[in-house]
């Protein structure tokens, strides 16, 4: 049951995609959108993470761990993109470089 | 090479490399379609690892609904992509750096993680391996866990609750559709009968 | 008590006009401390006349070393195994430093009631003079080397406030931060040396290192490593308390501050540049004389440059045209002998010589004093002239004074004044310690007995004879010395904002006309000096340099008398004898032709030597040198350390209240928040990655 | 079965959570189905279900982990979570009387206050990582929506967005590091979990995921370097929603934190403690420095309350028992300075709206006495200085960290508040020296009120609430031990 492919595999895939979420979040100057859907990597990530552990550890308490971040996360997409549609009402772009009013 | 482990390859390789397209695509459109990408060869990675029901979740959730939901927000804003800016910001080598150190780091660990041999099948929910994957989450979901279960389903709420309260608006000036008034209307207020000759027209 | 009411009396004096000055007026604090301080001048006297006419100091007792009253007024510090005891230590030399101190002290005080009537703060100026007075006798009663640190410093800074008592004058500040710098110089060594005599000898109060310094007979002396070289440890210390006295006295080399002094009153340049602060140091290497006699290098050293003080500060004395900076040149330069009577053994000499000075010194700075104050605070000698029918009196003062310094008598009987037996005694007393350094030592004070007669006759016909050449008297008339008309003259103001208001004084028209005597508080004083200046050669010769068993008796072990220097200097050739008088003769004689008879001579001499008259004038550039060498890059480093450490690293980055430091820190912090994502996210990012590094790193997990 | 829920009975640890879901839910019905002009009875009754939970909290205690492990209730938890409830409620009443300038008129806004704060009790009773997850974000997720609730206010919703990127980016470290310490260990329960790191030892593993789930709640708690945020946010959100957020996310995230390096974390205390010091020491220069610089008032509040958290974790850094009961002291003394400031900064409004810059004070003193009085004790509080209460916080903070041979941090501790001094004085003189600008328009009832109760006790600390609170916090502190 997935012992074959070792852990370290996992952990490596899952630190690559951790790094990536976390560099478009701070390293992209597109727009906003990019970076919700960078959280939303970081989140794969982690839950690749909690697969493979679960499934080196036996146990299921990882896969557990792991719906309840699926479904949080779905509930923070919503949110996010409906922050996002309201600032986009004021401010009529989504460009990251826009967010700056408040600064000092 | 076992045929398991081609297969994490080929998934792990196109993980990896939507996820990076999904970073540094262009058009938000694409971005969106290479994170879909991502998650479907992440659903694979997941299936090799025996989550078979979260492998599916991820794929109905996510590729099925969060990720839509992403597509209409970017269709609904009428971003005009050529005005977005693009290429590296001015200290991309100094977050390079750092963000390289972090990467690496993370590495170490997971180059020297090491389950110790005693909490192998030692952890607070072994997996009976005579259930298949759905049911034995499903077993635990609405019993042990159901805390998490109500909690989650309060996140929900406030996501719910938070989405329409932000974006919700009613306005005025445009034609709804009234129910009630619709079922309360009368033929006596709405019709009349006319008699017309024939070929005489109105 | 008598001992306690001397040191003490002045210091009640200060505190009196210095803390209560403003409320009880000025005329009182002036009465309180001038009256505290004749007291005390009367009680010293009567400290001395016993050790000098009767069987000796009252209440003493021999130690086996020396006759010496010992009043202790506190137990002070005690650190290990030092039990260090705040104690009056009085004995023969205490005695006659006591006499000089409060004598000239109180007279100056009587005297500067007059000098400084106009004055506004005047019970500051009491207070300063008064505080002087108690460090001074701090200084010489003291019996360890930590109490001797104490007065000297309070001396220095006592003299530091009284130069730049006129503290507006950008000038008098000036030369008041000069004076202590330079002074620092040699406190530096003087601090080391205090160190080192501990270190070597063990002991800090005198009598333990005297006894120590003994010892050294039997035991050899004790060598200091240092580096690679093995050095006479009593040399070393010896040539750094020297290196003290070099500063306080204005030695060749540290002698800069001392004509630059003169900004203060002329009382001050009196008390303390003439007659006590500056024989501090001379009284300081008799004290120690014990010490120095371990050390044959360092006496030499201390021949050597009292010998070119001496000569140095003649030559300069020559050229100057500022009344108060002859009398300054003159004073260094006798401080001079005294170093030299000191190095060569003969410390009785150099003591007697200290004594005589300090009367007629004080007399010539006080006559220069009221002819200022006649003048109108004018003290260029080429503005005045003739004024001999206006202030005889004072004019007869500075002759006596003149007399005196300039050394006038008859050689082999005791008709002359008392500059005349305490030089000629230094005179003999170099010609016998022979060799070198001897006869360098000899033709140099005699070269130098020559200088100084012509400058003090030069002084007294410049200032008094011949007629009257201030210009507004004589027009543009012409200057004795035209190569420098552009020296500034020294005008002296007696209160604070009166740069201007010599236009004010009511003097329009010549300052020779409005030329008046001085009041009797003022004469007074210089009645007594006179005396003094008459009278204090012929009185106690026999105490200080007549024969060694009368010398001996006299200083009763308080000082290292050398039986040998002093038999020598009795029976030096004749020629010796009188070369000192001849000189003088030699020196009066041009004075009198150049000045009197052939006015026009000296400027055609300055004319035909440009270069060296140029030399003299600047005082052979030794404060340009020292601008060069010292204050230049002292400047800059100071400016380096000024812009660099204090503006830029103590001011800008870490004082000013902290304040803009702060607010760079501020503006630095607030422009991190940037207000963009990126940033903020970048900034949890390197947050992360630093405490994983640290983590790790500092949890020895890799 | 699977779950040890078997009556209502048996959850009586968590029968505060259970009022407060419910009423949340019938609070929604009512919301929805009533007028939208009688928004402030949704807000009563809000204030009034958040005194009913607390009040439940206090008078029935029941001790217990229920629900397989996953809630915890202690002495410690209720102590906290009553901090969070009155700090909820507090909160609310403080955003009553201006509700409609500041957009928190919709009674969803009640509800979602009602909502973070159930996700806070959450959070202060988790037993495990995943029950720590889902409270984190209930809180986080509402608090998201409320800043941005102005939706038609630019810098709110800039604040919202803001809030939202950081705050997702902080979970998914939190949740990596979660899942390193799950892969560990083996476990979620956190007694498991210090079982297991008794047994095992160190690894790198785990150690990152000490690192990283600190990192996340350092952020909750905004600790420098994880605190960019909240200056921004407390400036563009309204200001009822700021005073909420200084108040009860912190305590919350900070009870997480204690909870989680003085129980599950306590073998390797040497780790956690070198973080927790250097979030500290971070935290409190770099908030005394910015605070300078700064002409908002919210931005200054936002600054101070970074600093503060920095003084809370010096606490904290000691490891011991005292260091809880004084962190535990410094939160409750920091939400009663907190709402008071609130209360003044909301009951001084101007014909041109609510104060904003600190020059917008001037003349306070003159137009509004008490206010302006209030304002003063509550800045020279916050400071430090005797016999104010905030003066008995840090002293307790510091106290506890030089009794573990903490001395440097004491020393940056102290300086640090001495150079806050200097801003906090800053507000002082401009009301008090400054001529007055503008008009200020009479104070609401309740401000009034909230001033007076909470200034009186900041003054007479030592002498009224001062004893039974430290007794208080010293029994908490003794259930983690």
């Amino acid at each position: 049951m997935g012992l074959e492919i070792g852990l370290g595999h996992y952990l490596t895939v899952a630190a690559i995609l951790f790094t990536l979420g976390v560099f478009g979040i701070f390293i992209n100057r597109k727009n906003i959108i990019v970076i919700l859907m960078s959280v939303e990597l970081i989140l794969l990530a982690v839950n690749l993470n909690l697969v493979a552990f679960s499934a080196h550890l036996q146990d299921l308490q990882g896969q557990v761990f792991a719906m309840m971040i699926l479904t949080v996360a779905a509930a923070e997409a919503a949110i996010g993109l409906a922050i996002l549609v309201i600032f986009y009402r004021n401010r009529g772009s989504i460009a990251v470089e826009d967010v700056n009013m408040m600064k000092g | 090479m076992t045929l398991p482990l081609f297969f994490f390859y080929v998934f792990a390789a196109i993980t990896v490399a939507s996820a990076f397209m999904v970073i540094s695509a262009r058009n938000p459109v694409h971005a969106v379609l290479f994170l879909i990408l991502a998650f479907v060869n992440a659903a694979g990675l997941f299936m090799l690892a025996g989550a078979e029901f979260l492998a599916l979740l991820l794929i109905v959730v996510y590729v099925g609904a969060v990720a839509v939901l992403f597509l209409f927000v970017v269709m609904m804003i009428d971003v005009d992509f050529a005005e977005l800016k693009s290429g590296l910001l001015a200290y991309a080598p100094i977050g390079m750096v750092v963000g390289g150190i972090l990467f690496l780091e993370l590495l170490l660990v997971a180059g020297s993680f090491v389950i110790a041999p005693e909490v192998v099948g030692a952890g607070g929910l072994p997996i009976d391996v005579t259930m298949e994957n759905t049911r034995a989450l499903g077993q635990v979901l609405y019993t042990r866990y159901v805390f998490l279960f109500q909690g989650a389903a309060a996140v929900l709420l406030v996501a719910m609750i938070g989405a329409i309260v932000l974006t919700l608006r009613h306005r005025t000036g445009i034609k709804r559709q009234s129910t009630a008034a619709q079922l309360g209307r009368k033929p006596s207020e709405t019709v009349r009968n006319v008699k017309v000759k024939s070929g005489q027209g109105l | 008590m008598i001992i306690q009411a001397i040191v003490f009396l002045p210091l009640i004096g200060a505190l009196v006009a210095g803390l209560l000055g403003r409320s009880i007026g000025h005329r009182p604090s002036e009465f309180i401390t001038t009256g505290l301080l004749l007291i005390a001048a009367v009680l010293s006297w009567v400290v001395f006349i016993p050790v000098a006419f009767g069987d000796g100091l009252v209440g003493a007792v021999g130690d086996g070393h020396a006759a010496v009253l010992k009043v202790e007024v506190m137990r002070w510090i005690q650190v290990g195994d030092m039990d260090l005891r705040w104690i009056l230590r009085v004995d023969t030399l205490t005695a006659v430093m006591l006499v000089v101190v409060n004598t000239v002290s109180a007279l100056v005080h009587v005297y500067s009631i007059g000098y400084m009537e106009e004055d506004p703060h005047r019970s500051r100026f009491f207070a300063y003079l008064s505080l002087f007075t108690f460090a001074m006798l701090m200084l010489v009663t003291a019996d360890n080397f930590l109490q001797m640190f104490f007065g000297w410093e309070g001396v220095g800074l006592a003299s530091y406030l009284l130069i730049g008592f006129w503290y507006t004058r950008p000038s008098a500040t000036a030369a008041a931060m000069k004076a202590f710098i330079v002074n620092r110089v040699g406190d530096f060594g003087f601090a080391l040396g205090i160190f080192g005599a501990f270190m070597v000898l063990g002991h800090i109060d005198f009598d333990g290192a005297f006894h120590a310094a003994d010892e050294f007979a039997v035991t050899g002396l004790p060598v200091i490593q240092f580096l690679a070289w093995e050095l006479d440890a009593m040399t070393v210390v010896c040539l750094l308390l020297f290196m003290g006295a070099m500063g306080k006295s204005a030695q060749f080399l540290l002698h800069t501050w001392l004509p630059d002094a003169m900004e203060g009153p002329t009382p001050v340049s009196a008390l303390i540049h003439a007659a006590t602060m500056v024989t501090a140091g001379v009284f300081m290497v008799a004290r120690l004389s014990p010490l120095f006699e371990t050390s044959p290098v360092a006496l030499t050293v201390v021949i050597v440059i009292g010998a070119i003080t001496a000569f140095f500060a003649a030559t300069v004395g020559l050229v100057q045209n500022d009344i108060k900076r002859v009398i300054a040149y003159s004073t260094c330069s006798q401080l001079g002998y005294m170093f030299v009577a000191l190095g060569v053994g003969a410390y009785s000499a150099g003591i007697f010589h200290l004594f005589t000075h300090a009367f007629f010194k004080a007399l010539l700075f006080l006559g220069a004093g009221s002819v200022i104050h006649a003048m109108h605070h004018e003290q260029d000698m080429r503005n005045m002239g003739g004024l001999r029918k206006k202030i005889p009196i004072t004019y007869a003062m500075m002759m006596i004074g003149t007399l005196a310094l300039t050394g006038v008598g008859i050689p082999g009987t005791n008709f002359g004044f008392a500059g005349f037996f305490s030089k000629d005694a230094i005179i003999e007393s170099a010609y016998a310690y022979g060799g070198n350094v001897g006869s360098l030592a000899f033709w140099l004070l005699v070269v130098a007995a020559l200088f100084t007669s012509f400058y003090s006759w030069r002084l007294v016909h410049l200032t008094f004879h011949g007629s009257p050449r201030d210009p507004q008297h004589h027009g543009e008339g012409p200057h004795p010395d035209p190569a420098h008309a552009a020296l500034e003259s020294h005008d002296e103001p007696i209160n604070d904002s009166n740069a201007d208001d010599h236009g004010d004084h009511g003097h329009h028209g010549s300052a020779y006309d409005h030329a008046h005597e001085s009041p009797n508080v003022m004469l007074v004083p210089l009645y007594v000096l006179a005396v003094g200046a008459v009278l204090a050669g012929v009185v106690f010769y026999g105490m200080f340099f007549h024969d060694v068993e009368h010398i001996e008796h006299f200083f009763a072990g308080s000082i290292y008398v050398d039986h040998q220097i002093i038999e020598d200097a009795h029976h030096v050739p004749t020629w010796v004898k009188w070369s000192a008088t001849i000189a003088m003769i030699i020196g009066f004689a041009s004075a009198w032709y150049m000045y009197i008879r052939r006015p026009d001579v000296p400027g055609r001499l300055a004319a035909s030597n440009p270069g060296l008259y140029q030399f003299l004038l600047n005082k052979w550039y030794f404060d340009e040198l020292y601008n060069t060498i010292f204050v230049k890059p002292a400047l800059w480093i100071g400016n380096a350390v000024w812009k660099g450490f204090d503006d830029w690293l103590v001011d800008g980055k870490i004082a000013e209240g902290l304040g803009r430091r702060v607010q760079n820190v501020t503006s630095w912090v607030v422009k991190l928040q940037s207000g963009y994502l990126y940033h903020y996210a970048f900034a949890m990012l390197i947050g992360i990655a630093a405490l994983l590094t640290w983590a790790i790193a500092a949890g020895g997990l890799i | 079965m699977n779950s040890d829920v078997t009556d209502f009975a048996s959850l009586a640890p968590a029968h505060p959570e259970v009022l407060m879901a419910l009423g949340v839910l019938v609070l929604l019905l009512v919301g929805v189905v009533i007028n939208k002009e009688r928004s402030a009875l949704v807000s009563w009754l809000s204030v009034g279900l958040l005194a009913a939970t607390g009040l439940l909290v206090m008078l029935q205690p029941a001790d217990g982990v229920v629900f397989n492990g996953l809630f915890i209730a202690d002495s410690f938890g209720r102590f906290m979570k009553v901090l969070v409830i009155g700090g909820a409620g507090l909160a609310l009443i403080l955003g009553m009387s201006n509700a409609e300038e500041n957009g928190v008129h919709k009674y969803e806004y009640s509800v979602l206050a009602l909502l973070a704060t159930l996700g806070m009790m959450v959070m202060v009773s988790a037993n495990d990582l995943m029950s720590l997850y889902v409270g984190l974000e209930l809180q986080s997720l509402s608090l998201y929506v409320m800043a941005a609730i102005k939706r038609d206010d630019a810098r709110a919703s800039e604040a919202g967005l803001k809030y939202f990127v950081l705050g997702a980016l902080s979970s998914g470290l939190l949740l990596y590091g979660a899942s390193l310490i799950y892969g560990f260990t083996g476990h979620t329960n956190l007694g498991e979990i210090v079982v297991a790191i008794a047994n095992e030892g160190r690894s790198i593993g785990l150690i990152f995921g000490v690192v990283f789930l600190l990192a996340g709640i350092a952020f909750k708690i905004s600790a420098v370097p994880f605190h960019m945020w909240t200056p921004d946010v407390y400036e563009g959100a309204p200001t009822p929603v700021t005073a909420f957020f200084a108040m009860a996310p912190k305590v919350a995230a900070m009870t997480l934190m204690i909870r989680l390096v003085m129980d599950t974390f306590a073998p390797i205390t040497s780790d956690w403690q070198q973080i927790v010091i250097f979030l500290s020491i971070a935290s409190m220069v770099l908030a005394a420095f910015a605070a300078i610089g700064q002409q908002s008032i919210k931005r200054l509040i936002a600054y101070s309350s970074i600093g503060h958290v920095g003084f809370a974790l010096v606490g904290l850094s000691s490891g011991t028992q005292v260091g809880v009961e004084g962190v535990a002291i410094y939160m409750a003394i920091y939400v009663g300075m907190t709402v008071a400031l609130f209360a003044c900064v909301l009951s001084l409004r101007t014909d041109k709206g609510y104060v904003e810059t600190i020059d917008d004070l001037a003349g306070a003193s003159k137009a509004r006495p008490f206010v302006a009085a209030v304002m003063a004790i509550v800045m020279f509080s916050l400071i430090g200085l005797p016999p104010l209460a905030g003066f008995f916080a840090k002293w307790q903070v510091f106290l506890a960290a030089i009794e573990a041979n903490l001395y440097v941090l004491s020393v940056i501790g102290m300086l640090a508040s001495a150079v806050s001094a200097f801003y906090y004085l800053r507000v002082v003189k401009v009301m008090y020296f400054d001529e007055p600008k503008a008009e200020f328009a009479a104070v609401p009832g309740e401000l009034n009120v909230l001033m007076a109760v909470f200034g009186f006790l900041i003054v007479t600390f030592y002498f009224t609430v001062g004893n039974p609170l430290a007794s208080w916090a010293h029994t908490a502190a003794g259930s983690l031990f």
